[in-house]
């Protein structure tokens, strides 16, 4: 209980302190199979999506490479890796014990995390305004807004995630018990990151080529 | 908590259950809930078989049987074999691998209160207008056609049970992982855990299709989706294929740790180290593995075409060679030992040549051009209730008997024991062994009533009566625990005498915190070879110490009660919708407040820092063989 | 199966299985009395299966015995200490082989029948005219009944499929609704009736093994589709080559066939109420409606049916099938529950008028007399 | 049991070289990232260009592929030690998705 609490300098901060302590560690391994896990949940979005990609029950209906907006996707791309680097930064902080820079990281972290929700939520209305493709539509409606919206969620997740974390350790420093905790969550936001990157291709780009 | 065991009131003792996160309660809660289920699926099993005892019956509707033989297959695989499965492994696993707790004793209480709202959930639909009726596949077309809400039961209480469920996988796979005591290697660890360990590893990759393939159907059922709806463009298929991705997967998960439950028993009860052990090991990863390869054999007749056919086809078949490689290894391990019929043994002995006899009739069905006749019959109802009966449920009842006295400190009767089991077995070939002829005799399985002049009067009827058989036998198995525990004599570490591992080397029910000092590993089936030194008792690993243990928690159970509540909300707005905003107007509210219960419940778990707390090693000392007493 | 080789050493176990099974059930149902090629196959198929199924059942069965009966502890003392053997590198490798050579030997004609029966090339096969040379059958699965088509005949038929026997007939098969299964188990295995898109397959009818069978097969639902799936059977009849080309010209016949005319005062009052009663609605009574756009089965040939709605059987007098068809309209509702016709009680069709609909029903013939 | 898996016996003498390591890492880190917007870059050209798909396809997934191997093994580390097991559970989900994937495009019709 005491070596939860105990304070730490930079000097006696461990090199990896989310795998320090038994619940650490426990913590990081389990997180990882959660991911695996993961992998396997989004394959069968993205399956299902493929299967039913323009799918949709008669010609008045637009697909996608009918109505996709890749100046948007390029933005919200740039903002979500950027976004990785940042908590890249964040955790290199952690590691350094510089719990003030972590937390300024995590923050813009945030903030780019927000901006690319921001720029999801008004593609999906120029979609459904535009171009009168809804979740309930077609299958294809169907299959894409959950998809990526499967995505989005797990955006709000993360970045819920994030702010609970910080808002809750804001005046505590790092120590043992919350390390693993910021470290986990970065998996987590890379995690999102790297399905971002299949959707945008797999996605808009193969969906723009044909 | 205290550790002095004392007489405490009926309220005590359920708060104390509800809030627990020991592995050890929590087993006792999978096992008297899983245990429920299976009465429930049974009587079930039951209604349908009266009902098919005769031509042209009448003892049920068409409605109700296709509600009975849903819920029966639910409720089996998903509330009575897996719970009762993660009982054994709840007991057991850290007892085997020498750890104090599981890795995550928190969730592990989260798992279980999840399973447990989703299958109240789900039976409640008895009571609320019908249980769900498209079978246990619940193939789209039908279960998208289905109306009222019985198929809504079955999506929402499936997915927080299956949550549960995917919880309790990654806690056993980091346990193992993570959590074993010093010298306890891959290669030492006995067969139940291996099997475990497999088992979780194909929960963690299995349940997020059938997740996914749930959520498109809820949202196809409640928000007007048309992932199967083929006049949207919409394609039934993908149900079909989420569905066995995860299906064929799950019927390994149940299958593997029976398998482990046996192999340790027949060791045990052979005196003998397993034969071929890496062997057995390898064996095992090697079946789940091929279990991800082979789904599609549910699908020969979909229409997926002769080449997708043929390659399912090989590949299942291949499922035989490793499967195969075991059954030789228990006949070996039993050959030269020295074998006691034990109740348990018993069982292992009954499920070896009933398991083949079920397998080679799952290569029977792996022959494509074959399963076109197959498929859909009652050789296939045959099939899989000797896998699953011969295999997984005489490897509970084996398990029920075996790990009693580790879970209850007392022993089951003997000769009760034998009795259910001559009971149970007769009677469970007696039911299914007829059933591969009405099969092949051309009675499709699924049907409430047959019509007399085809032939299958006769085998129905045996059928029926083997089904009687069984149910006299699980009588006499409750009546069995019932007089135990009733009489309460205690028993003391290793009550077989015959005892390997390292759950045998701790007192019955072991203390709660396991292991006072964590055992020193030296090879497998650690308790024999000290036994075989002529020690009694493990040599510990560390000197005595601390012990940190986690604080019980309610949190578990409030985030599960909420996501109950909120699948009512979920449910229940469709109606509202549906007559405009008029009715139902509760239900958006319902939703929410659940959710806001479980994200709420969440939230606290996060803000507030838990922890647990230390026993002392003074408090230790003074508490000499008490645990066996809590 | 053309893998004679390997064949041969099974060849004595198959027969005798073949032998013994060929007893079971009844020979307008099983599987185990085939009667086409296709459920020949298939049966030559499980019987070599089973045979290696047997086989392995036997191997173990022998290491079982041995091993339950001489190392019991009662008969070797409590005291005796069994070796601690790890196992055996000889012993995992037989019994990793063996199987799979015996997989092999199933794996292989498996794989080839699979292929055979997927293979319906032949429905496209045209003579010098351009005309199709093997029948071709639009099978379509309704909720509790079925519909069959002859595309290139231009008729149809409801419940009852009318085949020539010992030549391939091709189906087309799909369902309206939800997904069933279309399965006749003496003539062959199964094949799903998808919502999504078109299957096809092919039987063939052995005209001999028919006559076991009265030529008349029972066709079966497989796939759970509500209340009566279990109820959805359908009727197979098989005609000799000749006999099915005569049918076919008395279907379109029929079909050419303008207002027809009664000599019968009580089929003609039954045909009124067929119109007033607005069942044309729903049943057509031309056998060259289209196929999927009838609520109903076609009851063209109604009066030739074996029975009433797939499971009343009509065969054994005329009063019977009389019997039958009042019952069905009377209580369609509890005969197959969840059924989409309407019942008709004595408010809505007098009974009057029930017998005249009967008499009209039955004489609806084109075939037989 | 929140036992200490200390790094080093002496954290000062360590404590320069971490420090240098980590920077080395970070500086890795930002190339990487680098690498990533690069690629993407490429891979919005490939599709604005309109390439034929035969040959857009492969690219654009070669591209996602190299950028998935550089998150894992950079950002989230790993390319690190003790990672064994996390990178085979990932794997074989990597495994099963492919295999979801590629019968989803073969063997669901129309
Ligand atoms: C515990 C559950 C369990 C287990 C272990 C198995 C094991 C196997 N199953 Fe089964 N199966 C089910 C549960 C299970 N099944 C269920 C529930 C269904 C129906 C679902 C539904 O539709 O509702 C089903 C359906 C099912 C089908 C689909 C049938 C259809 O609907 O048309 C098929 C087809 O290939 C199949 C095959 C197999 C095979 C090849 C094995 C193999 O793993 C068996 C391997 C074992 C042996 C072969 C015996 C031991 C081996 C030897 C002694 C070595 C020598 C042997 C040989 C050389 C043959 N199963
Ligand atoms: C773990 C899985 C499992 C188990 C253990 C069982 C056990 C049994 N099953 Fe199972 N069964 C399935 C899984 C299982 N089944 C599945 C998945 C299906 C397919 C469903 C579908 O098609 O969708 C199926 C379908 C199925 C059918 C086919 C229905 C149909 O296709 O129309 C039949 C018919 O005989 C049947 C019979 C039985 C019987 C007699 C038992 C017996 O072994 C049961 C023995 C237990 C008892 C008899 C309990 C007795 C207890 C009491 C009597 C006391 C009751 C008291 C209280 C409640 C207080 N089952
Ligand atoms: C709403 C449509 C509808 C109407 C109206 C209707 N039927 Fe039907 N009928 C059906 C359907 C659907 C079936 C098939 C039921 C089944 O087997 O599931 C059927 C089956 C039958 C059958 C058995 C058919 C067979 O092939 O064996 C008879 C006889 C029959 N109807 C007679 C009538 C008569 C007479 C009337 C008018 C008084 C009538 N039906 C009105 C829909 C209708
Ligand atoms: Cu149609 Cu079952
Ligand atoms: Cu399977």
């Amino acid at each position: 209980m005491d070596d939860m609490n105990q304070k730490f300098t930079s000097r006696t901060w461990p090199e990896s302190p989310e795998k320090t302590t038994l619940e650490g560690k426990n913590k990081f391994l389990g997180f990882w199979l959660f991911l695996g896990g993961e992998t396997v949940l989004f394959a069968s979005l993205f399956a299902t999506y493929l299967a039913l990609k323009d799918s949709v029950p008669s010609s008045d209906h637009y697909l996608a490479a009918d109505m996709f907006a890749l100046p948007l996707v390029f933005i919200m791309t740039m903002l979500l890796l950027t976004s990785s680097l940042t908590s890249v930064y964040a955790m290199y902080h952690m590691k350094n014990h510089n719990y003030q820079k972590m937390q300024t990281w995590l923050l813009l972290t945030v903030l780019l995390g927000a901006a690319f929700l921001g720029f999801e939520i008004y593609e999906f209305y120029h979609y459904v305004h535009d171009y009168n493709h809804t979740f309930t539509s077609s299958a294809f409606g169907s299959a894409f807004y959950t998809l990526v919206g499967f995505h989005g969620a797990h955006v709000v997740v993360g970045l819920g995630w994030f702010i609970l974390l910080l808002v809750r350790n804001a005046k505590r420093g790092l120590n043992l018990y919350n390390a693993p905790k910021f470290f986990v969550a970065s998996l987590y936001w890379h995690f999102i990151d790297v399905v971002w990157v299949f959707i945008f291709t797999v996605v808009y780009l193969m969906g723009m080529v044909g | 908590m205290s550790t002095v065991a004392q007489k405490r009131g009926f309220l005590a003792v359920l708060w104390d259950y509800l809030t627990t996160v020991d592995h050890k309660k929590i087993a006792i809660l999978y096992l008297i809930s899983g245990g429920f289920f299976f009465l429930v699926g049974g009587l079930e099993a039951m209604f349908i078989r009266i009902q098919l005892a005769v031509p042209d019956n009448d003892f049920v509707s068409a409605g109700l049987y296709n509600e009975l033989l849903t819920m029966h297959g639910t409720t089996m695989i998903f509330l009575a074999a897996m719970p009762l499965l993660f009982a054994f492994m709840n007991a057991v696993v850290p007892l085997q691998i020498g750890a104090r707790d599981v890795a995550f004793p928190f969730l592990n209480s989260l798992g279980f209160w999840l399973f447990f709202f989703g299958g109240v959930f789900l039976n409640l639909s008895w009571f609320m207008g019908g249980a769900p009726d498209a079978g246990w596949t619940s193939y789209a077309s039908l279960s998208i056609a289905s109306p009222g809400h019985g198929i809504d039961f079955y999506v929402l209480g499936l997915q927080i049970s299956g949550a549960g469920t995917l919880i309790a996988g990654i806690n056993f796979l980091v346990t193992i992982i993570n959590m074993r005591a010093p010298g306890m290697t891959y290669m030492r660890m006995p067969l139940f855990t291996w099997s475990t360990f497999v088992a979780s590893a194909l929960i963690l990759f299995a349940f997020p299709p059938l997740t996914v393939g749930l959520f498109l159907m809820l949202f196809d059922r409640m928000f007007g989706a048309n992932f199967f709806n083929v006049s949207m463009g919409g394609n039934t298929i993908i149900w079909e294929h989420l569905f066995w991705i995860f299906g064929h997967p799950e019927v390994y998960i149940l299958i593997l740790p029976a398998f482990g439950i046996f192999s340790d028993i027949i060791s045990t009860f052979s005196k003998k180290r397993l034969f071929g052990y890496a062997a057995m090991v390898f064996a095992t990863v090697l079946i789940g593995f091929l279990g991800f390869m082979v789904w599609a054999h549910h699908m020969f007749t979909t229409g997926l075409g002769p080449t997708a056919n043929a390659i399912f086809a090989v590949a299942t078949m291949a499922i035989a060679v490793p499967t195969g490689v075991k059954i030789f290894n228990w006949l070996l391990t039993m050959w030269g030992g020295s074998i006691r019929f034990t109740t348990p043994m018993l069982y292992a002995v009954a499920f070896i040549p009933s398991f083949v006899a079920g397998g080679v009739t799952g290569v029977m069905l792996a022959s494509a051009a074959a399963d076109y006749q197959y498929h859909d019959s009652y050789f296939v109802v045959a099939h899989f209730h000797y896998v699953i009966i011969g295999g997984v449920v005489l490897g509970l009842l084996a398990g029920t008997h075996f790990y009693w006295p580790k879970m209850f400190g007392t022993m089951l009767n003997e000769t009760l024991g034998k009795v259910t089991f001559w009971l149970f077995l007769i009677g469970f070939h007696g039911t299914f062994f007829v059933q591969h002829f009405l099969g092949l005799m051309g009675m499709p399985r699924r049907i409430w009533k047959y019509l007399p002049g085809q032939g299958l009067d006769l085998f129905n009827m045996i059928s029926t009566i083997g089904a009687f058989f069984m149910a006299i036998a699980v009588l006499v198995l409750l009546y069995n625990i019932v007089i135990t525990q009733v009489k309460n004599v205690r028993v003391g570490n290793d009550p077989w005498g015959d005892g390997r591992t390292l759950e045998w080397a701790i007192p019955s029910p072991p203390p709660y915190y396991n292991f006072k000092q964590l055992p020193l590993v030296r090879g497998l089936d650690p308790l024999w070879i000290e036994k075989m030194e002529g020690r009694t008792e493990m040599t510990p690993a560390e000197p005595l110490g601390d012990i940190h243990m986690p604080n019980n928690s309610f949190i578990p159970f409030v985030m599960s009660l909420g996501l109950f509540i909120a699948a009512f909300g979920a449910m229940y707005q469709i109606d509202w919708r549906e007559s405009g905003g008029e009715e139902f107007v509760w239900s958006l509210p319902v939703l929410i407040i659940g959710m806001l219960i479980t994200l709420g419940s969440m939230a606290v778990r996060s803000l507030k820092d838990d922890h647990g707390y230390h026993i002392h090693k003074e408090e230790l000392m003074d508490d000499t063989d008490k645990g066996g007493k809590e | 199966m053309k893998n004679g080789l390997k064949k041969w050493r099974f060849l004595p176990l198959v027969a005798a299985l073949a032998f013994i099974l060929s007893g079971c059930g009844e020979p307008f149902l099983s599987t185990l009395q085939p009667a086409g090629e296709v459920a020949q196959k298939q049966f030559n198929l499980m019987m070599l299966s089973v045979a290696i199924m047997v086989l392995v059942i036997i191997v173990v069965a022998i290491v079982y015995v041995i091993a339950i009966t001489k190392f019991r502890r009662s008969k070797l003392g409590e005291d005796f200490i069994p070796k601690q053997v790890e196992g055996s590198h000889r012993l995992e490798v037989i019994w990793t082989v063996i199987p799979i050579i015996l997989l092999l030997i199933l794996a292989v004609p498996t794989v080839a029948l699979t292929f055979e029966l997927g293979d319906t090339q032949g429905m496209e096969a045209v003579d010098e005219e351009g005309n199709r040379e093997a029948l071709v059958v639009d099978v379509r699965a309704n909720l509790y009944w079925w519909e069959f088509s002859y595309p290139d005949q231009g008729i149809v038929t409801g419940q009852e499929l009318v085949v020539p026997t010992d030549e391939n007939v091709y189906f087309n098969v799909i369902a309206s609704d939800v997904k069933h299964s279309f399965w006749i188990p003496a003539v062959g295995g199964k094949i799903d009736t998808n919502v999504d898109n078109m299957n096809t397959f092919y039987l063939s009818f052995d005209g001999e093994k028919a006559q076991d069978a009265d030529n008349l097969f029972y066709g079966k639902c497989a796939e759970l589709c509500g209340p009566s799936h279990a109820l959805m059977d359908f009727k197979v009849k098989t005609l000799s080559p000749d006999e099915f080309d005569q049918w076919v010209a008395s279907m379109q016949e029929a079909g050419e066939q303008e207002e027809p005319t009664f000599d019968d005062e009580t089929v003609a009052r039954g045909y009124e109420v067929y119109q007033e009663q607005s069942c044309i609605g729903c049943h057509a009574v031309s056998p060259t409606q289209q196929i999927g756009t009838s609520q109903g089965p076609n009851m063209t040939t109604f009066g030739e049916r074996s029975y009433t709605a797939g499971i009343l059987d009509n065969r054994e007098s005329e009063e019977v099938m009389a019997e039958n068809i009042k019952n069905w309209i009377r209580n369609s509702a509890e005969l197959k529950p969840g059924n989409e016709m309407p019942v008709y009680n004595e408010d809505t069709l007098s009974d009057e008028d029930l017998d005249a609909l009967t008499e009209y029903l039955m004489s609806l013939k084109v075939y037989s007399e | 049991m929140a036992t200490h898996e200390s790094t080093s016996a002496n954290p000062k003498v360590n404590y320069e070289y971490r420090r240098r390591k980590a920077r080395d890492e970070m500086r890795m880190q930002v190339t990487s990232f680098a690498t990533m917007i690069f690629m993407t870059f490429i891979a919005f050209i490939v599709v604005i260009a309109d390439f034929d798909k035969y040959y857009a396809f492969p690219v654009l997934l070669l591209l996602a592929g190299a950028q998935v191997v550089l998150q894992l093994y950079y950002f989230m580390h790993m390319s690190h030690k003790g990672h064994g097991t996390a990178a085979l559970f990932l794997y074989s989900g990597a495994l099963i998705a492919f295999i979801t994937v590629l019968t989803f495009l073969t063997i669901v019709w129309w």
